[in-house]
């Protein structure tokens, strides 16, 4: 069932020399989607676990690299980011960037606001 | 080439001129072919009538306001209706005219035509964006029958949430709708640039239109989702009574300015980007010369784009935000104003060496270039911080930002309508009437909002209902620039009317322009080119233009 | 450079006879090209929701910060069992869609089908424990309004509970806490119910065998909806369920 | 033929008033107009430029002139030059705006405060002696006046434009602005956030009096009680003085002398006790518990009016022994059974 994600029978235009992205299909199979599964129950299972220990400020912390971790599986392999061009990767890069903007650009200023006494 | 002329119109022989017997206008009839096309062509011109409708009621609340500020008592109406008068101009103006008003009119029909494509993307999502547009509008006008809403188009919290009895969650509601009619269009925008380039078409052989239009669909997809979620929480905080942006219950009202301005700050952007990709067509066309410094014109709608995403608190430096994240938003509000001022000098210099011609659309663009200009660096007097201190909040800023909505933004759009009228419709406008529509506008305009900088600085608050009687001359001087403008706009409205069926037969290349939506008859084909269309050149080759065989042109007699 | 016309599909019907397909919409050259366009369009939205959810996410990190003990007084109110069966629900019912996503690619239309009422089954479960989790609230009088109650939170003891006392001031932030929790919760579920929807009208389309012929494309774009709908539950499940669950040690 | 008479009065009138400037009424304004200037140089040398291109272009390319166009490109160099000439510019703007703000928002040292309230739709002024205004405010001339502001609902904004100064009045939060002004007279104060229906009538005088004057109206206009006596009066009737009597085995902390101090919280936080510190314990008490101390103070969010808080902030700012808060202890405590129970958690 599995291709190679390149150069196989898909067609590669030569009109269409606009999209030099383009990227041939790619189908995964159950066994990846099945070890996906697997770990992202694991991580669940951990991340309650890990949230009953008590590791002050790194709580927070670990809490959520196991949801970006699971984030990121789950983009990579059930959403096939992994197979997909580059357009979609920075696409999805971009929607996180953005996000990561509007909080960290919002917390410059409610950080610094104790700053000066006025 | 042979005698020097004063214009390049090239009409064909008007008394054997015929409009294209098969066109994308009567390729099908009845009110029903155009409310359920799917045509993108259509769907602009569904977008054109409906977005004219909401310009002049946005217009007569203008004009409502002007007159009651001809005399400084509270005279012609009570506060409150005043209070809404300003209110919907500003949400109508914004969210049913500036955002949709060049992209999902001219942008709708014209992107898929540039880059060879026979559609955009998505047609059904195109259709369904524009019953969006109709449903916030409908909603909004709901909201203005059953008795108005008069939070300012700014919905500033807690005022909006907790002291207002009007209608804000019908009108939120509205803008939310609409919204999502905005972003619809922008993804449809972004996958049919990436997606349905025609052979050859390289993304720096797209017009600057395109890149324009790319940069803004960027801004929309991006930016009004925020919007959106804190017109929800308005709603909510109105309902519930829940207090996240209420102090009393531990909420931070400056939360509702950070996410409004998140999106409403990349807006202005939305609005004035495409008018940008306008004036670049204008302008290369009528000095018949590539832009120059194509490159740097493109990349800067796309460094507008992303930097206009760093800037939003500029609109809150005297709110109470910290001084050190003001400092930081300052100096990055400095720096989105260069890559306007690069496409401003790139436009000047590329009429050097030009052949340039001045029909009503590059009267329109020089207008465009002289107010923006104003309207840009006065905008720098408001990113400078101690500044800010003393214009923002007052008939300065009013003043700043319709130089650059209306003076130009609407000059943009006015020039685009003008420049592709033919392309749309098949048939000329009135060329005396509307240079003098142009010239009207361009002194009705300067009339109206160039005394306003001084009352800003005189320290008249905007949203005033009565003001001191000292601010008088400069109120009725505005009035009355006012009055000019108002006509101004009129003209263009009668007189595109009138030419829809006496307007000279345009032909299908009537500025000679170098674009492939030109190279197709007018109106097009509901298919846009028999045949897709192969891009050879770079945009704005006159050299390809002029030793182009006839032949090449898609037409169908 | 002459001849500026070229007929490339026809050029490509002859490569490729066999992807031409009923679903082909006339103003795409390829569909190939109607499928990219089909999945960028579906990421570009996607990146409309996480802005969407971004001011949210951006909203409870602030007050989280601003009223931390308050936050986690009310987080521990959550029941964790519940959001980590949820949690495992959630992530089965995706797992049964990427299969749905895999089964119409190898047009296995039985198995397409079975896959999609799985992951419909899974999501009403879902949706049902959330209710249940809503009612317990409505009970407690936890939902934000009129009648929120925060005396549990100020006598804790009173009820039978071990948590820390929050002072009135603080217990008050309690219910931004809740605010917040319905609000993110409840636009998650919202977009469940949607997705849900159009899980039927899909399973109706896959049993009549629309997408057993290589047509895959409402599958596969539906299919990144419903996962990315588990993504912000994976997000939402430490942040809401798991702020601080260890009050003694604290 | 003449000037209609209309359009006489009106340019008489506008010419008689301020016309393109408002005047200069305090130490900050010539610092504004000169930043003014230069802005308005660069825009007009931006302007002229663009403008001169156009029409120069215009003329000497006009199709009459010059039937074909020479195509070229761009020129590197070129456009490097208005991109760095005007990014220079503007960085100069950055830099002038940015000192000249925290020039308007850092108040000298010396400055006498004043409180304003705002609310829909009107403007309160207490100054620190007693003396209560609304909808005006007489300041001294000479006298750096620092202003602490807060809105009892929206958003308002205080705006003077003779002094070049505004600031957003926020609810829920103490934000200052100072100013010096020079010349005797009145000016316009005006709300410049828009607050609802009557927000054009929230409006006021600002009245610059010399320093004899001002301590002639300071005199004739008190309302015999100052603000730190009205909030004693507060701090006792509340019954604050329970806790906060400065005895050794007192529940809350002493605060006398507390103004100005460093505090370390229970949370480990070190803060500077200002007037924001002070407003904010008393209505969000369990998030400032000065280290040592337990969370049994109640919120008086709700209970005190944003004057009975400027009142009690006031009042602790002076406060600097507590001899007289222990002797209102016991005053009522002997004339009546105990006091309201004011620091212990209600259940």
């Amino acid at each position: 069932m599995a291709h190679e994600p390149q150069h196989e029978q898909h067609y590669h235009d030569a009109a269409n020399v606009t999209n030099p992205e383009h990227a041939s299909h790619h189908i995964v199979t159950p066994r990846v989607y099945a070890a996906v599964f697997a770990t992202l129950l694991a991580c669940t299972a951990l991340t309650v676990f890990a949230a009953d220990i008590n590791l002050g400020v790194f709580n927070p912390i670990i809490a959520l690299a196991i949801a970006s971790f699971k984030g990121v599986i789950v983009i990579l392999f059930f959403m096939h980011v992994k197979y997909q061009s580059r357009l979609i990767k920075v696409t999805v890069g971009a929607g996180f960037f953005m996000f990561l903007v509007l909080v960290t650009m919002t917390l410059s200023d409610y950080i610094s606001r104790a700053w000066g006494l006025w | 080439m042979s005698a020097p002329s004063n214009t390049i119109l090239n009409l064909p022989d008007q008394s054997t001129a015929q409009l294209p017997r098969r066109n994308f206008i009567n390729a099908e009839h009845g009110l029903l072919s155009w409310l359920f096309t799917s045509d993108h062509k259509r769907i602009a011109i569904l977008y054109l009538i409906s977005i004219t409708f909401f310009f002049f009621i946005g217009g007569a609340f203008a004009g409502l306001i002007r007159l009651e500020l001809l005399t400084p008592q509270p005279d012609l109406v009570s506060s409150d209706t005043y209070n809404k008068f300003f209110t919907m101009h500003g949400i109508i103006m914004i969210f049913l005219f500036l955002v949709p008003s060049v992209p999902a009119t001219l942008g709708n029909f014209l992107i898929p035509m540039m880059i060879g494509a026979r559609d955009l993307a998505f047609p059904k999502i195109n259709l369904l964006s524009w019953y969006l547009y109709v449903i916030g509008g409908t909603l909004t006008l709901t909201a203005l029958v059953l008795g108005g809403v008069d939070t300012g188009w700014t919905f500033t919290a807690p005022l909006s949430t907790h002291y207002l009895n009007t209608h804000v969650i019908t009108t939120a509601f509205a803008i939310f709708v609409a919204g999502f009619s905005s972003v619809f269009t922008g993804l449809n925008f972004i996958v049919t640039i990436h997606r349905m380039r025609c052979p050859g078409m390289t993304w720096f052989r797209m017009p600057l239109f395109v890149w324009a239009h790319y940069a803004a669909s960027i801004l929309m997809v991006l930016g009004t989702p925020v919007l959106a979620i804190a017109m929800i929480l308005i709603v909510l905080e109105r309902l519930v009574g829940i207090g996240v942006f209420d102090p009393t219950k531990g909420g931070d009202p400056l939360l509702f300015q950070h996410l409004f301005w998140f999106y409403s700050h990349p807006a202005v952007y939305i609005m004035i980007l495409p008018g940008m990709g306008v004036i670049s067509e204008v302008v290369s066309t009528f000095s018949r010369k590539r832009i120059f410094g194509y490159t740097a014109v493109a990349f800067s709608s796309v460094a507008i784009a992303l930097f206009g995403f760093f800037v939003w608190e500029h609109h809150m430096f005297i709110m109470g935000v910290s001084n050190y994240s003001a400092l930081i938003f300052s100096l990055l509000t400095m720096l989105v104003a260069v890559p306007s001022a690069i496409k401003i000098f790139n436009w000047c210099f590329t009429l050097q060496m030009g052949s340039i011609t001045f029909e009503t659309p590059m009267l329109y663009a020089f207008g465009f270039m002289g107010l923006f200009t104003i309207g840009g660096l006065t905008g720098v007097f408001l990113g400078s911080l101690g500044m800010d201190i003393q214009l923002t909040e007052t008939y300065f800023i009013v003043a700043h930002f319709h130089f650059v909505m209306v003076g130009g933004m609407l000059m943009a759009f006015l020039a685009g309508v003008h420049f592709w009228w033919p392309k749309m419709t098949g048939r000329m406008y009135p060329e005396s009437l509307s240079k003098l529509a142009a010239v009207v506008t361009f002194i009705g305009f300067i009339l109206t909002f160039m005394p306003q900088f001084v009352l800003g600085y005189l320290g008249m608050p905007r949203r005033y209902h009565a003001y001191p009687p000292e601010f008088q001359v400069l109120n009725v001087l505005s009035t009355a620039g006012a009055t000019i403008l108002g006509i101004g706009y009129l003209m263009p409205m009668i007189y595109l009317a009138w030419s829809l069926k006496y307007g000279a037969i345009a032909g299908n290349n009537p500025w000679q322009a170098t674009g492939l939506e030109w190279q197709t008859q007018s109106p097009p084909l509901t298919e846009n080119f028999t045949e897709i269309p192969i891009m050879d050149h770079e945009a704005y080759d006159y050299d390809w233009l002029e030793h182009k065989t006839a032949d090449e042109v898609t037409h169908v007699a | 450079m002459h001849s500026a016309i070229a007929n490339p599909q026809a050029d490509q019907a002859q490569q490729h006879e066999h992807v031409s397909l009923p679903q082909h919409r006339h103003h795409f050259a390829t569909p190939e090209q109607q499928r990219e366009a089909g999945s960028f369009g579906m990421w570009l939205f996607l990146l409309t929701e996480i802005m969407f959810f971004g001011g949210l996410f951006f909203a409870y990190l602030l007050f989280r910060n601003w009223y931390y003990d308050a936050f986690v007084t009310a987080s521990n109110q959550l029941s964790v069992p519940l959001g980590a069966v949820n949690t495992a629900i959630l992530i089965t019912s995706g797992f049964f869609m990427a299969l749905a996503v895999w089964a119409a690619e190898v047009r296995k239309k039985n198995l397409l089908v079975l896959f999609l009422v799985l992951t419909t089954l899974l999501g009403f479960a879902f949706l049902g424990i959330k209710a249940d989790e809503y009612h317990e609230k409505y009970e407690k009088h936890h939902i934000p309004g009129a009648s929120f109650d925060t005396s549990q939170f100020i006598n804790p003891a009173a009820y039978g509970l071990s948590e820390k006392p929050l002072a009135p001031d603080a217990a008050q932030k309690t219910q931004l806490f809740f605010f917040l929790y319905f609000a993110m919760t409840g636009m998650h579920a919202l977009h469940m119910v949607l997705g849900l929807g159009i899980l039927f009208w899909l399973m109706i389309r896959a049993q009549r065998g629309d997408f057993s012929s290589g047509y895959v494309a409402p599958i596969e774009n539906f299919g990144l909806y419903w996962h990315f709908v588990d993504i912000v539950w994976i997000f939402l499940f430490p942040l809401l369920y798991l702020i601080n669950r260890h009050p003694l040690a604290h | 033929m003449g000037i209609s008479p209309v359009l006489w009065q009106f340019l008489v009138k506008w010419l008689n008033a301020s016309a393109l400037f408002p005047r200069e009424a305090s130490t900050i304004a010539p610092y504004m107009d000169s930043l003014y200037f230069f802005l308005i140089a660069i825009t007009l040398v931006g302007v002229f430029l663009v403008a001169a291109l156009l029409v120069t272009f215009s003329i000497r390319y006009r199709k009459a002139v010059h039937p074909v166009a020479t195509q070229v490109e761009g020129s590197t160099l070129l456009e490097a030059t208005w991109t760095i000439i005007p990014l220079g510019l503007f960085l100069i703007c950055f830099v002038w705006g940015a000192l000249l703000y925290f020039r308007i928002y850092t108040p000298p040292a010396n400055s006498s405060n004043i409180y304003i309230v705002g609310k829909q739709w009107m403007w309160k002024a207490e100054h620190p002696g007693g003396q209560h205004e609304i909808n005006a405010l007489h300041v001294p001339v000479g006298q750096p006046i620092q202003l602490t502001m807060i809105s009892q609902d929206v958003f308002h904004s205080f705006s003077i434009p003779e002094f070049r100064i505004k600031r957003e009045v926020i609810p829920g939060r103490y934000s200052t602005v100072w100013f010096e002004a020079t010349t005797p007279g009145s000016y316009h104060l005006f709300c410049t956030q828009y607050c609802g229906t009557n927000h054009s009538a929230m409006i006021g005088t600002i009245t610059a009096l010399s320093p004899a004057d001002y301590k002639k109206w300071t005199e004739q206009s008190t309302s015999g009680m100052s603000l730190a006596q009205n909030g004693e009066r507060i701090f006792a009737s509340m019954g604050c003085n329970a806790c906060h009597s400065g005895n050794a085995a007192a529940r809350g902390p002493n605060l006398a002398g507390v103004y100005g101090s460093r505090l370390r919280l229970t949370s480990g936080a070190e803060v500077l006790v200002n007037e924001a510190y002070l407003r904010d314990a008393i209505l969000n008490p369990s998030q400032h518990v000065t280290s040592g101390y337990t969370p049994i103070m109640p919120t008086y969010q709700g209970q005190i009016s944003e004057d009975g808080l400027i009142d009690l902030v006031e009042y602790l700012k002076n406060l600097n022994t507590n001899d007289r808060v222990q002797q209102t202890l016991t005053t009522s405590q002997s004339g009546q059974a105990a006091p309201q129970a004011s620091g212990v958690v209600k259940p």
